[in-house]
């Protein structure tokens, strides 16, 4: 059975949606388990059998079935859209990736580029949000969120940019494919700089994605919840959704860039596995993160971005193009 | 009908209804937003004229850059909360005009041109980018790298507080 | 599609872009206005490029989008000062040059 | 020719000492000192370079060209030079030393200064008189010129001083122009300055014979305005404001005889244009008529000796014209000893009555015995009374005038003579005999200014023995006939016996005489009009083409730039207006202006 490119994109895409939905359902799930061992409790724990499985699920049919709040000064239109601006970047960035040779929904040759370019969309919504609520707070919210953002997606393109020079290609497969082998992956590679970069990306990473310590957007002491302070119900589930999805999506990433995607031992079906299990562990390395150190202020958030993060990520950069030149196109 | 075809239509359309809004609407919020509406759809029209890469860079630093700059902008030079903020126009008719002189002018010495036999055979588009910013253009590259420092020690110039 | 096509989109774009920067009253709608016009130079030129196979025009349209950030960063800077100095971002009150 | 480099080298150490020394120009009476004693030293080595014969050429190259040289620089010493170079030296070191006394009461610095021209007086009369090229004489010739007018303009707060500065820096230049416009054609036309090369080449027939005569008129106008020749001569009785020494040096003995010492240095080559040689002459005979008639009737003892001055120039200038720029020469020296005498004694006397004017002497004999004594020596001198020094080169003129059977000019200084006689005469009973008008009782001056006087007036006398014992080359060359001497020394008596009976005994009014020669008269007491003349030509010619000049200036020129101007600013003011201010409008001038662009590629492209 063959159908046409497009046809087939569409499917894969249909598939690759409801999956990332799913897999964000349980990774909030995941978090709360994992930070709640990490403060010696259980975590959710009643609904479902065993260990409150199908908690998610009742968050999703709660927040569905709660009332939808709009604000009577709010930019109705602006306010309206602005989960959806949210959510649609954050779930096309999975559009590129490739969860085995071959399996995704579509492998482009600027893969990584494209990844970087639809995250940065991710910052329209989020001021749509801040700003069609009409509420103090939620603006504030969304200023510090485009001064930290701005601050914050060059460190994480360069670093991001390092696998690229290492493998001499944007195409994920092909980063991926220069991966193999004994201590093949990335982190490993290069005298170090790997390590750093997967350091310097993880950073990046927390800080682009508005998480503690770097979320001084939703401060709860100051902002209440941030941007989303006015949303309610289903439009809350969708900023929601979308924030998980693109915490997972730069995991996804992470593991792919740096840690050997889908290469490890066994046979090739067990490549999406070794995936998912890299990627969640590039998560609950965030997660720990999280869990462990104190918000900082919005001036060091800055001065660690421009005065710290830029310049080793440039440095990085420029380190490893100069590995890649000096070894004259053998393997770094 | 191809597929590039409806897609340009489609685009064309998106487009230039996002392009009247920036222009015409009275919320310079939503103008903003407009932009970036237009913004990326130029992106996919990039995409379409077979240019991936353009479109990503695009996509990074237009509509991720400057849409941001610009919001960052208003809500620095506007009233932070309550009123709406409203912009008016001014001589639309004369305006009017004007563009639509300019639109003949360009249009009309553009489509007495003969239209160029298509190409099929294309290069590869990234490494010959690649090879075109190192090699030919590499003097070309260095001067913008300048250009954007002086930009960004301007700006920062013109922004700092006064102390 | 043919050339023809993208240039009279391109034109267009352009036209509105111009009609926006001279009817716009604020500085940050003129400069919006601005960004239009420079992104339909822009699909001129990767329309060129695409049907002359020359990279050139993805070059220069590569630089133009650089610059435009640039401008676009100064040119709000210059924004922020003036509100700063005149309270106003109105471009029809900013007269000072009047001769 | 390391003696004459010395020669040369002294006043100029001197020079620069003063000049660049402050505290010591200050000083005064040092600075004085220090320039009597380069200028002594100077004597000494001029002296031996005389007596040693040390003659020669020396020459460096200056301006580097294709083809050698442009132009070179160098020494050159012959007799000519010797003569000259000694009679510089003697007549500024006795001039110095006079000085010392004459100027006492001047304040120092301006004494200092006084001292610090005089030594770069020295050193560019010097230099002119060692050049041994054209270009070298005329820059020594331009100093020279630069220091008369500082000298004369010494008391430059007397605007007489000042003006009379003013006068002969401008009138000599005049005179220059034609000079430097002549070297530089005989330089483009020969290729060389030098006169050893010159020469040679006039004597091989080689130098171009069309333009010669022009290249030499405008060299010897150069002379002219240097020695005061008619009509450039209206400058030197003016320069009588300058202190007296300065006029005994410069304007008598030395600087007014460079013409003089140009003609006779450049005799080989004048003598290729016989035409020019006329005119030489016959220029040089009716200045000193003119002069001799002018001094005539003047009051002023020092421009009397000015005017005879003049006149005396004229004569060497005739000898010149006839060929024998030898005897002029000679006379040059000669008269360079007396003329200095007289100018220092009437310095003398004027520094004992403190005025110029002869009618407000007499009987100064009792008061200043050395002075007259030394005045009438210089007066005989100058009226060639035989054995004077005066009489042999007068004499050795008038035989080259007369051998030359220039019978006309000859007639001319015959008359010139019997008038120098009388008004030289007129000059000393005037101011030593007659009357006594000057109240006071006038005292001998100190020896500082007796020495020199004395020093000269045995000079002169032993300078006519010693051409008694050995007749120098110039008086035998020129022998005339028998019946020369004596019919010169009658002129000579006559002329003491006409003075005599006019201003001694009275037995001859002298306005009767004016009344007989009434129109002369007028003339004279008048300068014959000349300076009138130029006075006239400036205010007339010259000012009114200024004011010409002025006027299209002020309405129509300025016209124009105010019609303009006007312009500007209305256009200006509407032009003004398009500039809106606002962006908008802008905006609109840049769309228009793409539309015109894209108009004209339409139609271009067609």
């Amino acid at each position: 059975m063959t159908l046409p490119p497009l046809a087939q994109a569409a499917i894969a895409a249909f598939i690759v949606l409801n999956a990332v939905i799913l897999m964000v359902a349980y990774v909030t799930l995941l978090e709360r388990k994992f930070a709640a061992r990490m403060q010696s409790r259980i975590g959710p724990y009643y609904v479902g059998w065993p260990h409150g499985w199908l908690q998610p699920i009742a968050d999703a049919l709660k927040l569905m079935l709660k009332e939808d709040v709009v604000p009577a000064a709010a930019d109705r239109w602006v306010y309206n859209l602005a989960p959806i601006a949210f959510l649609v970047p954050c779930v096309l960035i999975f559009a590129t990736i490739p969860f085995a040779p071959g399996l995704g929904v579509a492998d482009l040759n600027i893969g990584i580029l494209f990844f970087l370019a639809v995250s940065a969309l991710e910052i329209v919504g989020l001021f749509m949000g801040g700003w069609g609520s009409n509420n103090k707070y939620a603006l504030i919210s969304a200023m510090r969120a485009v001064n930290q953002i701005i601050s914050y997606d060059l460190p994480f393109i360069f670093t991001a940019l390092v696998p690229v020079v290492l493998a001499g290609s944007m195409q994920l497969s092909e980063i991926v494919s220069a991966q193999t082998g004994l201590f093949g992956w990335f982190v490993f590679r290069a005298w170090g700089l790997g390590v750093l970069a997967l350091l310097a990306y993880l950073v990046a990473t927390i800080a682009a994605e508005n998480r503690v310590p770097f979320d001084i957007l939703e401060a709860e002491s100051e902002l209440v919840a941030g941007f989303r302070v006015e949303y309610s119900g289903m439009k809350f589930a969708l900023i929601q959704l979308g924030e998980y999805a693109h915490i997972l999506g730069t995991s996804f990433l992470g593991a792919l860039l740096f840690l050997g995607g889908w290469l490890g031992p066994g046979p090739a079906w067990l490549g999406p596995i070794w995936f998912l299990l890299k990627a969640i562990f590039v998560f609950l390395l965030i997660t720990w993160v999280r869990w462990s150190f104190v918000r900082i202020r919005v001036d060091q958030i800055l001065a660690i971005s421009w005065k710290l993060l830029l310049p080793l990520s440039i440095v990085l950069l420029m380190a490893a193009a100069f590995a890649v030149a000096w070894s004259g196109g053998a393997r770094v | 009908m191809t597929v590039e075809t409806v897609g340009f239509w489609l685009v064309a359309a998106v487009l230039l209804a996002s392009s009247l809004a920036v222009v015409l609407t009275k919320n310079l919020f939503h103008a903003v937003l407009y932009l970036a509406v237009a913004l990326v759809a130029t992106g996919v029209v990039f995409l379409l004229l077979e240019s991936p890469f353009l479109f990503g860079v695009q996509l990074l630093l237009y509509a991720g850059g400057v849409v941001t700059i610009v919001v960052f902008a208003i809500m620095l030079t506007e009233r932070l909360v309550g009123e709406r903020i409203t912009q008016t126009s001014r001589h639309v008719v004369n305006g009017a005009i004007v563009s639509a002189a300019v639109f003949v002018a360009v249009v009309g010495f553009l489509l007495q041109a003969g239209a160029p036999a298509p190409v099929t055979e294309r290069p590869d588009q990234l490494a010959g980018l690649g090879r075109a910013l190192v090699g030919p253009y590499a003097v070309t590259l260095e001067l913008l790298g300048v250009l954007l420092v002086a930009a960004l020690l301007g700006a920062i110039y013109f922004a700092r507080a006064d102390d | 599609m043919s050339l023809h096509g993208y240039l009279t989109l391109g034109a267009l774009v352009f036209a509105i872009g111009l009609f926006g920067v001279v009817t716009r009253r604020n500085a940050v709608g003129m400069l919006l206005g601005i960004e239009l016009m420079l992104n339909a130079v822009n699909i001129n030129l990767v329309a060129f490029s695409r049907f002359h196979a020359d990279l050139g025009g993805i070059v220069f349209s590569l630089f133009t989008i650089a610059i435009t950030v640039a401008e676009v960063a100064l040119g709000l800077a210059i924004v922020i000062v003036i509100f700063r100095v005149r309270k106003t971002i109105e471009a029809d009150r900013l007269d000072l040059l009047r001769g | 020719m390391s003696l004459p480099l010395a020669v040369l080298a002294l006043p100029f150490v001197s020079f620069v000492l003063l000049a660049v020394v402050p505290p010591l120009r200050r000083a005064g009476r040092v600075a004085g000192g220090v320039s009597i004693a380069a200028t002594a030293v100077a004597f000494v080595c001029a002296l031996a370079t005389w007596q040693g014969h040390l003659e020669g050429e020396q020459l460096v190259p200056w301006i580097p060209g294709d083809a050698g040289p442009m132009a070179t620089v160098g020494l050159l010493v012959d007799p000519i030079t010797n003569a000259m170079l000694v009679l510089v030296t003697l007549v500024s070191l006795l001039i110095q030393i006079y000085s010392l006394a004459y100027l006492s009461d001047e304040p120092s610095p301006a004494l200092g200064r006084y001292y610090t021209y005089q030594s770069l007086f020295a050193f560019s009369m010097l230099g002119l008189v060692l050049s041994p090229t054209f270009l070298q004489m005329f820059i020594f010739w331009e100093l020279v010129g630069l220091c008369s007018y500082l000298l004369i303009g010494f008391w430059y707060q007397r605007p007489a001083a000042a003006r009379a500065a003013v006068k002969a820096f401008w009138i000599t230049k005049l005179g220059d122009l034609g000079f430097v416009t002549g070297i530089v054609m005989l330089w483009a036309a020969t290729g060389t300055f030098e006169f050893s090369t010159l020469f040679r080449m006039g004597a091989a027939g080689q130098l171009p014979a069309e333009s010669l005569g022009l290249i030499l008129f405008l060299i010897y106008l150069g002379a002219v305005g240097k020695s005061a020749q008619f009509p450039l001569h209206v400058w030197l009785p003016d320069a009588m404001e300058g202190p007296t020494p300065v006029s005994a040096l410069i304007h008598a003995a030395t600087m007014v005889t460079a013409g003089v010492f140009m003609v006779t240095r450049a005799q080989p080559l004048f003598a290729l244009v016989p035409d020019l040689v006329w005119l030489i002459g016959t220029v040089g005979a009716f200045t000193a008529l003119l002069a001799a008639s002018m001094a005539c009737v003047e009051h002023d003892i020092k421009r009397v000796l000015a005017y005879s001055t003049v006149s005396q120039l004229g004569y060497m200038m005739a000898a010149a014209g006839a060929g024998a720029a030898d005897a002029g020469f000679f006379h040059l020296l000669t008269h360079g000893v007396f003329k200095a005498l007289l100018f220092l004694a009437a310095g003398s006397v004027i520094h004992a009555v403190g005025t110029n004017d002869m009618f407000r002497m007499g009987r100064l004999w009792h008061g200043l015995p050395h002075t007259g004594i030394v005045f009438i020596v210089g007066t005989l001198a100058l009226a060639g009374v035989w054995p004077l020094a005066g009489f042999f080169s007068k004499e050795s003129i008038l035989a080259a005038v007369w051998g030359a059977g220039r019978t006309g000019t000859f007639a001319v200084l015959a008359l010139t003579a019997f008038l120098t006689a009388f008004y030289m005469f007129r000059a000393v009973f005037l101011t030593f005999f007659g009357h006594a008008h000057a109240g006071g009782h006038p005292h001998e001056a100190p020896w500082p200014m007796r020495g020199p006087l004395w020093i000269l007036a045995i000079l002169t006398l032993v300078l006519g023995l010693a051409f008694l014992a050995s007749p120098p080359p110039a008086v035998e060359a020129h022998h005339g006939p028998g019946w020369l001497g004596p019919f010169s020394l009658g002129l000579a008596a006559a002329g003491l016996a006409l003075a005599w009976a006019m201003y001694q005994q009275r037995a001859i009014a002298p306005a009767s005489f004016s009344r007989v020669l009434a129109p002369i008269d007028f003339a004279a007491r008048r300068r014959y009009g000349i300076d009138a003349l130029y006075l006239g030509l400036y205010k007339g010619l010259i000012l009114g083409f200024s004011k010409l000049i002025g006027l299209i200036d002020r309405y129509l020129v300025d016209g124009l730039v105010n019609v303009f101007s006007a312009l500007s600013l209305r256009s200006g003011d509407r032009l003004r207006r398009i500039q809106s201010g606002q962006v908008h409008d802008y905006v609109y001038g840049v769309a228009f202006g793409v539309l015109l662009v894209v108009v004209f590629a339409h139609w271009w492209a067609r």
